[in-house]
Formats: C-alpha cells, structure tokens, sequence
C-alpha cells in the first residue's frame, strides 16, 4: 500500500519547505519562492514565511500538498540486518566459533579530531549504558585516538594483526570523508592488505549505503553501539573462517 | 502545588477587589433568576433522557421546546409540559418520544399538572441521568486515583474537522505526552440554536461538538489512558448558544474540563449578554455537580486588545468569572480561569511583565487550576520563531506553577495544528518542564523591581475597573467596551429571542436537583 | 540570470524539508523518506532526524540538494503593481477626480469570526501605525463586524449604495473561504450587482492572484494596510468613471 | 555590566582557588622562561616584517627558521641570526629577504652580532610593526568611542572553507544582528606547523587562516561597521602549533578577539605541552599589547567530558587560564574566560545548575568578558528543538549577563551553519535579549535552594582540584586526565621537536618589547 505524507489528514501529501535564496525580499521573491516550490512537484505551494537577510539574500517558508507517494513494500532497506547480540552473547560466540582473540583497531583518521564517536564504541565504559568493545572478553581493542593520517593506521592495524579497522567520520564538509575514506581503501589495495581485514566505517552521516558505495564492509551511524559493529564483526569473521 | 508571596501583593486591595465582584455577581444574579432560555429548557429535556433527531435532522429537544414556545407558554419551563405530556398520555419517555417523532403524540396541549406532580413524574428520568453523571464522576476519580496527576498539566488540541482523524491525532498527542485533549469546534457552531447530531466529519477549523463525537473520542482517550498509564482528560467547549445543552453532554459522556465563560459568548461572538448570563449560570451548576472543571476566556482578550495596556481586564474579569463560579456552586478547585502569555516580543522587558502577571495569578487564585493560553497573536509564519517564542512561554508557565498548560504550536499563523507540530511542541514542554523542573521553587524577584511593579500596576488597575462596573452594572460594562474593545448592546447580538422571563410558577426540575446537591 | 537556493555556498541548491508519514519510526521509514525526498528532486537527501510519533506515524527532516533553478527576470508577480499613496493624497484624489464621498462595505463574512484584520484596514485607529478608512476623508465606511451571511452583506450594500465591498477571510481550513467568497460572487451576479461595485478581498492566506481567480477585482495579503486598498480602490474608480 | 552576590559565595574560598592557580602559574612559568619554540621564532621573524612564501609554496619564516634549526644554533633566538645576516650582506630587510628567496643570500654562516648590536639592527623593522599594532589598536578604539558597544555581544560563525562566502555569510550576519564574526578554521590547520598563505577557497569545516584572509575578512567588516553603525569585531583562533605566529598575523591585521587557551591545544589537538606552554605565554604576550581579547577553550572540557559531574573543572580551567593570562600581562577586561551550556536537557533541574554555573562565573569574574558557548553535545538533527534548546541557552545569558554570547545554530548536529542558520539564530537571541531586558537585574534565587548550593558546589570541587594540582604540577595533571577526561603525555603529542632550551645568551628582540610595553 503505498503512502503519502500527513498533515493533519490521510493521505494530504501535507509538507514543509525551507530555503534561501540570493534575491532581495518582496513580492518577487515570493514568486520565485513558489515557481521552486512547484519545481519540487508542490501543488498550490503557500509560502508563509519571506524575510530579508540583508539586501540579497532571503529566507522562505513555504507549506503545501504533494503528489507523491512511496510503497514501503517495495523499499529495501540498505542497512545491516544482523540483529545485535548481547556482549556476552559475542563473547561465547569468540570463544566456541574462533577459538582465538578478535582484534580491532579504530581510529578517527584524517584530519578529524572528534573522538567521541570512536570512544563510544571502543572505550571501556562505552556510551549510553552500551559498553564499549575494550570491555570484551576475547577482543583486543586499540584506539588510536583521532587525526590518525591512513599510513599511520595502516601500520598499527599490520603490526597487531588486525582482523577488523573501525574508522570514524565525523567532517563531511565539503565531503572531505570522502576522499579520506577512499584514499584507505587505494592504501590497503596497494599493501595487499584489504583481503585480510573486515574495514568498517562510523559517524553521524554515515550509512551502511555509503560505505559498501566506497569498498567498505559495512557502516554505522547514529544510534549503533559496541554490540552492533561486535555482532557484526564476529559473525562475518565465523562466516568467512568457514567458507576458508 | 506550594505558592509564595514573592509579589508582596497588597491584600487589602485584592479582598476589596473581591468585594466588587460580588457586588457585581449579585446584581447580575437578580437578573439571571428571573430569566430561563430556550437552551436551558432543551438541557433539561436532554437531562430527562430526550435526544436524538427528526428526518430533518432538527434535534427532538429543539423541536419539544419550539411547541411549547409556540403553542404553550415556556416561562413556565419545560419540566411541566413534559411531565403533564407523559402523564397525559400514561407513556413512557422513550415510547411518548417514538410518537412524538411520528407526529402521533404532542408534548402541548394536556391539561398542566402541577409542580410537584411534574417532579414526580420526571423523577425517575432524571434519576438515571444524574445517576449516569455520578457514575462518570466517580469513574474519573477511580482512574486519578489509580494514575495521579501531574503539576502542569500539556494541553493539546485536536481540530481536523473530522472525529475520526482527530481521534488519531488525539491518541498520538497523548501518547507524545499530552495530559489533557481538546476538541475544537467548527467555525459558526457556537451560533447554532441547536447541537447537531452523531458523528461528523466535516468541520471547518475544528469538528462539530456532538454528543456521540464526544462519546468516540472519550472511548479512544479511555484506551490511550490504559496505555500510557495517565489519566486523559477531555475537553469540549460549552459556549456558545448552547452552553447549557453542551455542558449536559459533557456531563453525560463525562468530559473533564468544558470551556465555559461567562462573557466570552457575548465579547467574540456577539450573543445577546442577557441570554449569555443566564445560559453560563446553568450550565455551570451543571458542570459544578459534575466535577467537570471550567475554562474561561480572559486569553482572548489579549488577541484584539493591546496586551500590555490592558492586563488588568483579564484580572478583572478573572475576578467576575471566579464570583459566576461560586454562585453556580462551583469549588475552586473547578475553576480554570484564563490568562495568556501575549505581549508581543518585540517589548523590551515584556517576558517580564508575563511572569509578573503568570504569577500575580497564581497568588491571587492560589487553589484554581488556572489555564495559562500560550502566545498566538505575535506568531507569524516564520516557523522557527515562533517555536522559540513557545519555547519562553514554556519556560514562563514553569517559572510561575501555573497548573494546565496549553501548548503552542509552531504553525500557529498558518493552520490548525499538523500531527507533527503537535508533537514537537510537546517534546519542546517536556523539555523546559524537565530541564527548568524546580525553577518555580527557586526563583525570586528583585523588591521593587520590574516585576513586583508590574504585578502592582495590574491589581492596581483591575481595581479601579471592577469598582467602576460595581458601581454602574456589567450590563454597562459590556455596552462600554471595557474587556476586549468590544461594544455589545444589551439587547443586541444573538439569541434574544430565547430569553423569557420566568411565570411566578416557573419550575426547572434539573436546576432544583443541581442546586440541592450543592455542598 | 538564473538562481538557486543557497545554502552556504553559490548555487549550492540545498534545501530543508520535514514531514511526517504514516508509518513506524524506524530503517523502513527512514528509506521511505528518502525516496520521498527524491521523487521531490532532492538529490542525496540526507535524513538528519526521524523521530516515532507513536506506533504508526514518524516525523523526518531532511537536508539535501536540488538541482531546480527559476529566472526572477522571467517570473510575473501577480499583485497590485499600484503604489500605495498617503491617506492625504487619496482624499485629495477623491474630492478632485470623484467629486463625491466614496462608500466602503467590509465585513469578515460567512462563519469567520476573525476581526482584527478587517478592523485593521476599516476602524479609525488602524493599525501598525496605519489610520484605517473611517479616518480618510470623503470616504464613508461600514464595518459589520465578524460572522456576517452573505444575504446580510449585500443588503446592506445596497443600502447604502456602496462603491466598494471589503470581504475578509481568516479560516481557511477546507477550504472554507472558497466556497464561502465564489457564494458572494454569484449572489451579487444574481442581484445584478456585480459591475456596480469594487469587489475586493483580504485576509493572511489571500493573494491577489487567488483573488482574482474566484471572481474578485483585487485581493489584499498580510502587510497591507488602509492606504493600499485605499488607492488601488480608488484609482480604479477614477479609471471605471473616465472610460464612462 | 553591574555584578550582584546572588549566590553567596564563599571568598575565602575563590581568594584560596587564586593562590592555588599562582602556584601552578608560577612554576609553569619558570618553564616557559627557559624555552624557546621554532613557532615563536618564526613570529619574531614576522614581527620583523618577514613574510611570503617560496616557489614550494613554504612560508619564509619557517625557511629561516629551518635554516638556523639545522645550519646554526636556534637556542641563541632567531633575532640575532637575522640581525647578524642584514649587518653582513649591508642589505635592508627586504633585499635581504628577496635575495634570500633566490638562494643568494643565507641567513646562517656570518658571524653572530652582539645581542646589543642586534637590537639596534632590528629596531626600526620591528617599529614598523609595532606601530602598525599601535595604529590598529588605536583604530579599533576610535570605532568603540564612535559607535559604542552593547553589553552583550553576539558573537556568529562562519566556516564555508572559503573566505569569499564567508564574507558575503559574515556581512549577511552583522547585517542582521552579529557584534562578532569569528572565521572556523579548516579542519586540520592547527597541526601544520606553519601558516598557510594567500586568499584560500578550500577549507573543510572552515576557512584557512592566513594573513590575507584575516584582511580580506577585516576590510569587509570596516564595510559593514560602518554600514550598520557598530563596530564588528572579527575573531581568529591562535590556538594551535603556530600560537604565536597567528597571534602576530592577528595583531598585524587587527583582529579584535583571538582563540587563545593556555591547554586546549594539549588536550583537544594532541600538541605537546612543552611547545603549547611556551606558545601561549608568547602569543598572549602580543595579544596583551595588541589589546586583544583572548578566549579561552573551557567549552570544549564538556563536549568530551559530563557537564554536571564536570563542571568544577571548567571553573578551575578558569582560575589557570586567568593566571596565565595575568603572567602575559592581560588585563581582566582582555580575558575571554570560556564556558559553556552543555547539561543534557533531558537532565532534570539542568537548567537550574546552568545558570548557577554561569552566574557564578559571572561574579568570581566581573570584569572579564566571558565567552559563554551554546549547546553542541546535546543537539540532535531534529532542528526544531535544537532552535528550542537554544532559545533556553539565549535565556539562561539573559539572567545571568554574560558579555560574549556564542549563538547556537538549529543545525549544529548536521552541517557548518547555513546563511538562514545563523539568521534565525540571530533573531531567536535578540528577541529574548529584548523581552528578557532587565531579567539579569530582577532575578533572585531562593537562599539554600538549588541554584545557591550548585555553585558552592562546583567552586568546592575546582578548589579541591586546584589544590591536588598546585601540589603536584600542571604537568602532571595533564598526564592524570584531569580535564576533559583526556590524558597527554608530557613527552606526547605533536610538536615536541620545535621546543629549545634557551641558551644563556638568548635573546628575543619582540618578546622584550611586548614586556617593556606592560604597565
Ligand atoms: C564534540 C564536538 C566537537 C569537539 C570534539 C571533541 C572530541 N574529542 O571528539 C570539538 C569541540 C573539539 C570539535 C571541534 C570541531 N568540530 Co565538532 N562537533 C562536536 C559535536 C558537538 C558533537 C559530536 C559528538 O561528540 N557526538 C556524539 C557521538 C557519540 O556521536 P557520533 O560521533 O555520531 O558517534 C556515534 C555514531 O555515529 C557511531 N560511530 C561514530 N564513529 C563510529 C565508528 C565506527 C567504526 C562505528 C561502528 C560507529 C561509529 O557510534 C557513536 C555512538 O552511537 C558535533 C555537533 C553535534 N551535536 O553532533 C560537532 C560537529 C561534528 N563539529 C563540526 C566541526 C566542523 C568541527 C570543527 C572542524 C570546527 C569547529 N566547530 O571548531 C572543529 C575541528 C575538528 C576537527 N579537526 O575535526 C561539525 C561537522 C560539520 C560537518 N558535517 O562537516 C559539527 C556537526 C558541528 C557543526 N554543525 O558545525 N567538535
Ligand atoms: C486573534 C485570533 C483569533 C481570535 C479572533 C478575535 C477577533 N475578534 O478577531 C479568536 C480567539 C476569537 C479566534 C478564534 C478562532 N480562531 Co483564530 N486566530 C487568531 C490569530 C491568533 C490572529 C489573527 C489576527 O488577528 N491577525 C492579525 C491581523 C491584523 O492580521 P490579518 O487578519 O492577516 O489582517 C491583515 C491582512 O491579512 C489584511 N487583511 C485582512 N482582512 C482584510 C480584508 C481586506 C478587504 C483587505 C484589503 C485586507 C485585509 O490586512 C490586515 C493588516 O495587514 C490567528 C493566528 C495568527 N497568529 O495569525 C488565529 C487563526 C486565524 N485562528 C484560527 C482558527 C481555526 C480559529 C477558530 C476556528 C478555532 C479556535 N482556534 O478556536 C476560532 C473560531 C473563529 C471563527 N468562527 O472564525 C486558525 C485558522 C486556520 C486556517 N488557516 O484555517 C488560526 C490561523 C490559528 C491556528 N493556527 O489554528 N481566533
Ligand atoms: C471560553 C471560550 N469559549 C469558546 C471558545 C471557542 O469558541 P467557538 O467555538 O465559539 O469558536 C473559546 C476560544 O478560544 C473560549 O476561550
Ligand atoms: C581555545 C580554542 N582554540 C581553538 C579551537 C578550534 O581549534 P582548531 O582550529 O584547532 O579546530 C577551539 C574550538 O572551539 C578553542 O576553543
């Protein structure tokens, strides 16, 4: 069955819109508000908001019915479907399925200095009541901290025998992750190495979308814990251990 | 909830200011006793147990009235022309009305029993109506009993137009965290001299207050209550030219909280006032037996007259609606007298000036639920704006204690709320609520600062006004424009033609037993 | 020159939008809301927030690009052109170009019991500094207030052999107002009234192009006060009078 | 700003925290004095009148500096290698630096001059500067006496990675309101180890900060001061590996506020604090003369760390700061104190200890004008209750009357503002700003209530903090982790290798100015 937006009735295709644009404020402003409004595909578009900031440039609101509708039936859902275990159901699984320590090592990497996101998932003492991944049994943690240039990553992750690299993304301005991301992906490549590690990328804009899009293994965003990436993480390792 | 003296308010004046008001309740009061309208006669044949429609979709009350208008003489009042019907025709109530329905019984035309015979008669009719009221009151109490109350209460309205939607939005506001659900009503019901009739779906700014709408929603509020573990309550709007008859169905489908004025009718709807004092004195007896609590309108106000000016009209008239309440037996506790946070923001200091006058309030009426109206004239369609601007308003209800909170929405310039601007405005209450929690308990004002000024100024003014209506009548009042900027005529304005003056043997089987279960 | 929204950077095209769905908060409503997004254009939207509204409705915002453009020179701005003049300079235009008092009818008609904007252009005080009608010179004015039937409205214009009618109208959920203003239109065509008077409309969601639309010489928005409606109505009388 | 004791504080206790944070300044200070850094080398070099860049695109200063780092003896100060240089080659400046740039000229391999012969050398290149910095400051001061100051400035960001945008996004916002623009740095700037150079358009998560930028940024800011009759102050960060030298390109270029924490470069960007202790003594010394206002970094504390459990740190940060600032020679009125809004608003009575926190701030420093920051942690991407949250951060500077107010943005959590952002953050802050008006004077809290014991509670715990640090060292409570949760090693972090033990003969021929010019 497929839906529409609400407003305050079924199926009233009902939104709300808001934007700049560099003209003056005033009547053609509003015109030129409503022209793009209906660009959008929006029937009727009411703008109800026209306000100046400075001599060119204004801000709009605008409110209106749309035609459009999605079936959810038919929308498939780019995200991991494990479902998460408990810490200890990780746990158990280590030690009866592999039989050995799993290692990850995490970073904040580029020029990127916001840590909390990796500590969240990494730190002993988690984040939100999650506990964080140096609190597992049969896991061997390294945090790296942040701005940890790729090279330097690279290095740590093969001196410790890495099985999986968590890498946090915070600055996406001017898709500057992009390119940093990407840029691990050619480094691995060129030292044979990306066979050899489950690389996983994290943070607020990230999705499990972008990150196969860019030759990762799966990504997290807001929301996900030490539990997720761990379930993950463990049973894709068991997955691969078994296919040889 | 505590209150504190933190306005060093001069008592003297707020006693005298008291004074006044009964002054003017009494003088009003001789007036209302003498007087009955077509609508009070309807609630009492809606208390009897009459309802339901012709095949013309003219409400069977409405009809009976009309005959007795026509052919019969009401100021005796209804009670005796239905008692001397039944006991004429030997029928039952259901079976005289099947007949009446089908033109084969007339509620005119048999010899009038007397008083006391007509109480008689009607007794057990109305029995089971009071007995249902009861029921619903005591129901109401057994769900606060088992799920408390909060302090402040988020008051969210519901206005689709169409019950079966307002039902989903209602169920989903509570479920956000709503405590209290109000149904708004369709423009230009409250000018009808009828209620419609069963389940509507096609209001216009609101959806149509009929007694089966108020039974579906209340239904749904019953369910969401069992859910979320708090009491629901509803509300519906009694003013207008029905008052009387509305707050019967609220009494009957057990509403908790009615709007209820007794001036608002005549300000913003032009109802003729004599009709309007009368109606309000009715229905709030009504709504006193029934633990229903009222809303009155002092908020609106503040949206056609200058809010800084004219502070001391909502005092004021705080003062006369507390003073209506006591006369129709209402308890403190019943009475949610309004205010508003109004003041345009773009005054210096004007937050100021509405916690000085949030909390004046609340001192002055210490034990009243009040019902603090967020702003909505200074609301544009800028958004996000206005959510700020709700946002401080949340923020100046928590600083004051003020009891039921009605929520502003962020779209309030543009239409009546969305799902989601219900939502967020709820989120945006919890939060000032939670964050701010103790910020009333804690909070004190410079003396002599801006605030105790205020506050000094307002009572100061609300003073000189009720001691000028006192002096003259609130018949005057009115016709001078005092609340609101309005003018209304005595004799002009909606619904003067259902006002008579009552027979020496006029007899209101419903109002008698109102008034002797008053405590 | 063509022009796009801006939000931090020339022809960036980025817009804001929100709504809400009718279903379960969640990975599903998150998709369904993205390729609601895209079918209104935006390309990448990102959902930045979807909160559950319940079990069976969810609320999103969404940031993202568009790739839509409009041209302010090839846009028509459908309101008066008129300048509005001084309260001094109509009076003057009346009583030189009219030679006679100008009769205005206004009232907030139907079930809309909204004054305040009505009172705004009519009553002595006016409003936001503007003088309203009853203070103009050589021009007589009859509010009738608020909740005023149609019937009601035009009876008293001819009563008083009005020049101009001034409908107000506040309530416009249903589209209430439409039916409500096409009524007086086809009352006053019935009593052979139309082309006697300057049928003009107002009210916060008016504009002069739905206005004109339903049958109205003109409509008035937010922001207008006395003086505009003032002009435009008077100088279309100069006009009607001179063509004869 | 008139200051009040609302809180009652204990001043034994702030006058104790004092002493404690002497301590810590004093024997951190013996440190700083006997080192030296490439980073304040190379600003002696700029304060000089060197600048540009070569062919690979490395500035000048760190070419020479380089040069005497590996080819002579940095410990004996750059000052007298160039001084020696020029009296060798009989060139001026400028010849010499143009030759040097063709590889014809080195500024190692002459014979050193006496430190007295080098003074004389360098004296009329650095009065050229100096009096630059004078003429600046005069300026600035000639605008505040022309167009005033309000006593609370709003204080907005621009960070487009493009210095064109941000000057049409910084107009657009001092246009609508902003007092104070501050240009973000490009994510990563701080740790390159020298100052980029030229006009830049490609920054990520803000604008690169070079000289040329600072005066493309200023000049357009002179525009719009004068456009809007107010004096817009422009804000850089000299936090970083290159303090110093940001701090003489701030002076040079009149900036009027720079980032400038004595830790937060230690703690947030993993910089050796050796190297930062030396920086910021240097670049605080500039800033002092340039009568700029530093800000201080304690914000950032709560981003990683718990804004309730922590708050005692940020005060204690305070007292640390304060004193470092005082060993630099900046008056209280220079002393951006930082603090911050960070409680989770889901917290309850949160907002209760916020405005403890920041009234308390307020009294322990009345005459600094403290950089009070907006909610960040707690900001989600619904963008409508972020607006909310921030309109209770707008609230909370009202009633406590903070100086330098750090506009939240309703999209904090998603992108680097947008023009609107910051529009509607502007418009949300004046309009509590206006209808808040006086609430900073009003309010009172109640004695031993909530308010009262919080801030005892947090200046009880920055005392006890201040202590356990004043007897061990700054150092060691760095390596502890005692701010923002963060441990540093005293050998860790970036730039350790750019830290020099004086020699018994250094001298620095800018620093001796900036000391003989304090009062
Ligand atoms: C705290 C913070 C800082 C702190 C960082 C301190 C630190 N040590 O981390 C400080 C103050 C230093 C800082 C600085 C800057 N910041 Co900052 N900062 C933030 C802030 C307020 C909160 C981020 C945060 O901690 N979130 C909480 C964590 C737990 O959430 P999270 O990172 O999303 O992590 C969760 C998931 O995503 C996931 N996850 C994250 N990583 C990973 C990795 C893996 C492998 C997995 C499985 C999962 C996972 O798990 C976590 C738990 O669920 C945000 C705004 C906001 N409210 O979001 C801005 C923000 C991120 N910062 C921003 C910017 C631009 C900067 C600066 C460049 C400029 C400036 N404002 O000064 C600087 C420089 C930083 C640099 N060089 O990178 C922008 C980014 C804009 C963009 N989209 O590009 C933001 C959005 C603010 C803004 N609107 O401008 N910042
Ligand atoms: C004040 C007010 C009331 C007062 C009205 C008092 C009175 N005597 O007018 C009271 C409290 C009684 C009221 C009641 C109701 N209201 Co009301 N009310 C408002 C409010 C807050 C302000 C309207 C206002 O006065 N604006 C100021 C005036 C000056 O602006 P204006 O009307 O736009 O007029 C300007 C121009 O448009 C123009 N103009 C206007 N008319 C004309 C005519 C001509 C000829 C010309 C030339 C120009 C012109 O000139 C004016 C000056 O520039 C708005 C919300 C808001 N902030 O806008 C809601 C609002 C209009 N109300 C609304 C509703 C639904 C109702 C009710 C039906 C339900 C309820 N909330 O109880 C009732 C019943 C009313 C009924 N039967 O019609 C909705 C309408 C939604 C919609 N779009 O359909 C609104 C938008 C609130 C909401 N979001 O739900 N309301
Ligand atoms: C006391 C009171 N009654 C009634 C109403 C609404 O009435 P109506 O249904 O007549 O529009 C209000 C409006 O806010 C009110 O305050
Ligand atoms: C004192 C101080 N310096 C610098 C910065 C930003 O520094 P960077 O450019 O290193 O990201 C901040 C951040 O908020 C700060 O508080």
């Amino acid at each position: 069955m497929k839906i529409r937006p609400y407003g305050d009735t079924s199926n009233d295709g009902k939104v709300q819109l808001s934007f700049t644009l560099p003209v003056k404020a005033g009547a053609k402003g509003i015109e030129c508000a409503k022209e793009f409004a209906k660009q959008m595909g929006m029937i009727d578009p009411n703008v109800v908001h026209c306000d100046a900031m400075g001599e060119s440039f204004s801000m709009y609101v605008v409110y209106g019915r749309t035609p459009f509708s999605v079936d959810p039936e038919l929308i498939t859902v780019n995200e991991l479907e494990t479902p998460a275990l408990s810490m200890e159901e990780v746990e158990t699984l280590i030690a009866e399925q592999l039989g050995r320590d799993v290692v990850f090592v995490g970073a904040s990497t580029g020029t990127d200095a916001h840590t909390v996101g990796i500590d969240a998932i990494m730190n002993m003492k988690g984040y939100a009541g999650h506990y964080g991944l140096e609190r597992y049994k049969h896991v061997k943690a390294y945090n790296l901290g942040s701005q940890v240039q790729n090279e330097a990553f690279i290095k740590k992750a093969r001196e410790v025998h890495a099985d999986v690299l968590l890498v946090s993304q915070t600055v996406t301005q001017k898709d500057v992750h992009l390119a940093n991301m990407v840029e691990l992906v050619e480094l691995l490549e060129a030292e044979k190495m990306r066979d050899d590690v489950l690389l996983i990328a994290g943070g607020a804009r990230i999705t499990h979308e972008l990150a196969k899009e860019l030759g990762y293994d799966a990504g997290f965003g807001p929301k996900k814990y030490a539990e997720d990436v761990a379930t993950y993480a463990v049973l894709e390792l068991i997955r691969r251990k078994n296919r040889g | 909830m505590k209150t504190y003296d933190k306005l060093n308010l001069d008592r003297t004046v707020v006693a005298q200011c008291r004074g006044y008001a009964k002054a003017i309740g009494d003088a009003t009061q001789t007036f209302i006793d003498k007087h009955t309208t077509v609508t009070v006669e309807r609630s009492v044949l809606r208390l009897a147990g009459v309802d339901g429609i012709d095949k013309f979709d003219v409400p069977i009350p409405n009809r009976l009235v009309d005959d007795v208008k026509k052919k019969g003489d009401l100021s005796r009042g209804v009670s005796v022309y239905l008692a001397s019907a039944l006991k004429a025709t030997g029928l039952p109530l259901d079976k005289f009305l099947a007949d009446y329905r089908e033109g084969k019984a007339a509620i005119v035309g048999h010899p009038l029993v007397k008083n006391d015979e007509a109480r008689k008669v009607l007794k057990p009719y109305f029995d089971a109506s009071f007995a249902r009221i009861d029921a619903n009151r005591a129901k109401r109490q057994a769900y606060l009993d088992r799920f408390g109350k909060r302090d402040c209460e988020l008051y969210l309205i519901v206005a689709t137009g169409n019950i079966y939607e307002d039902v989903v939005q209602a169920q989903a506001a509570a479920e956000a965290g709503a405590d209290i659900i109000a149904v708004i009503r369709s423009t230009g019901q409250s000018l009808l001299d009828f209620v419609p009739y069963g389940a509507t779906t096609e209001g216009f700014g609101g959806t149509f207050a009929t007694q089966e709408n108020f039974r579906i929603m209340r239904k749904a509020l019953d369910e969401t209550s069992e859910k979320v573990g708090r009491y629901i309550k509803l509300v519906n709007y009694a003013s207008g030219l029905c008052m009387p008859e509305i707050a019967a169905m609220g009494a009957l489908e057990r509403l908790d909280v009615m709007l209820n004025d007794s001036m608002y009718g005549i300000i913003f709807r032009d109802i003729n006032m004599q009709r309007t004092f009368v109606d309000q004195y009715f229905s709030r007896s009504l709504n006193a037996y029934a633990g229903i609590i009222i809303n009155t309108g002092e908020d609106n106000y503040l949206t056609t007259a200058d809010a800084v000016d004219k502070a001391h009209t909502v005092l004021a008239s705080q003062f006369i609606n507390e003073r209506f309440a006591i006369q129709a037996g209402l308890p403190a506790a019943q009475m949610g007298l309004g205010h508003a946070f109004e003041i345009d923001p773009a005054i210096q200091n004007g937050f100021l000036y509405e916690i000085a006058q949030a909390e004046m309030a609340r001192e002055i009426f210490p034990d009243c639920p009040l019902k603090y109206m967020p702003p909505t004239k200074h609301s544009t369609g800028n958004i996000f704006q206005t959510h700020a601007m709700d946002t401080l308003f949340n923020a100046a209800a928590t600083m004051t204690g003020q009891s039921i909170h009605l929520l502003g929405m962020m779209t309030e310039a543009i239409h009546t709320p969305f799902l989601a601007d219900r939502h967020l405005a709820i989120e945006n209450a919890r939060m000032v609520q939670t964050t701010m929690g103790a910020m009333y308990d804690e909070l004190r004002f410079a003396p002599d600062g801006i605030v105790v000024k205020r506050a000094e100024e307002v009572l100061r003014g609300a003073h000189g006004l009720l001691k000028s209506i006192a002096e003259t009548s609130l018949f005057d009042a009115l016709e001078n424009g005092v609340f609101a900027d309005v003018k209304r005529p005595r004799d002009g304005g909606k619904g003067l033609d259902g006002v008579f003056l009552k027979h020496p043997d006029y007899m209101n089987a419903a109002l008698e037993r109102l008034k002797e279960a008053r405590p």
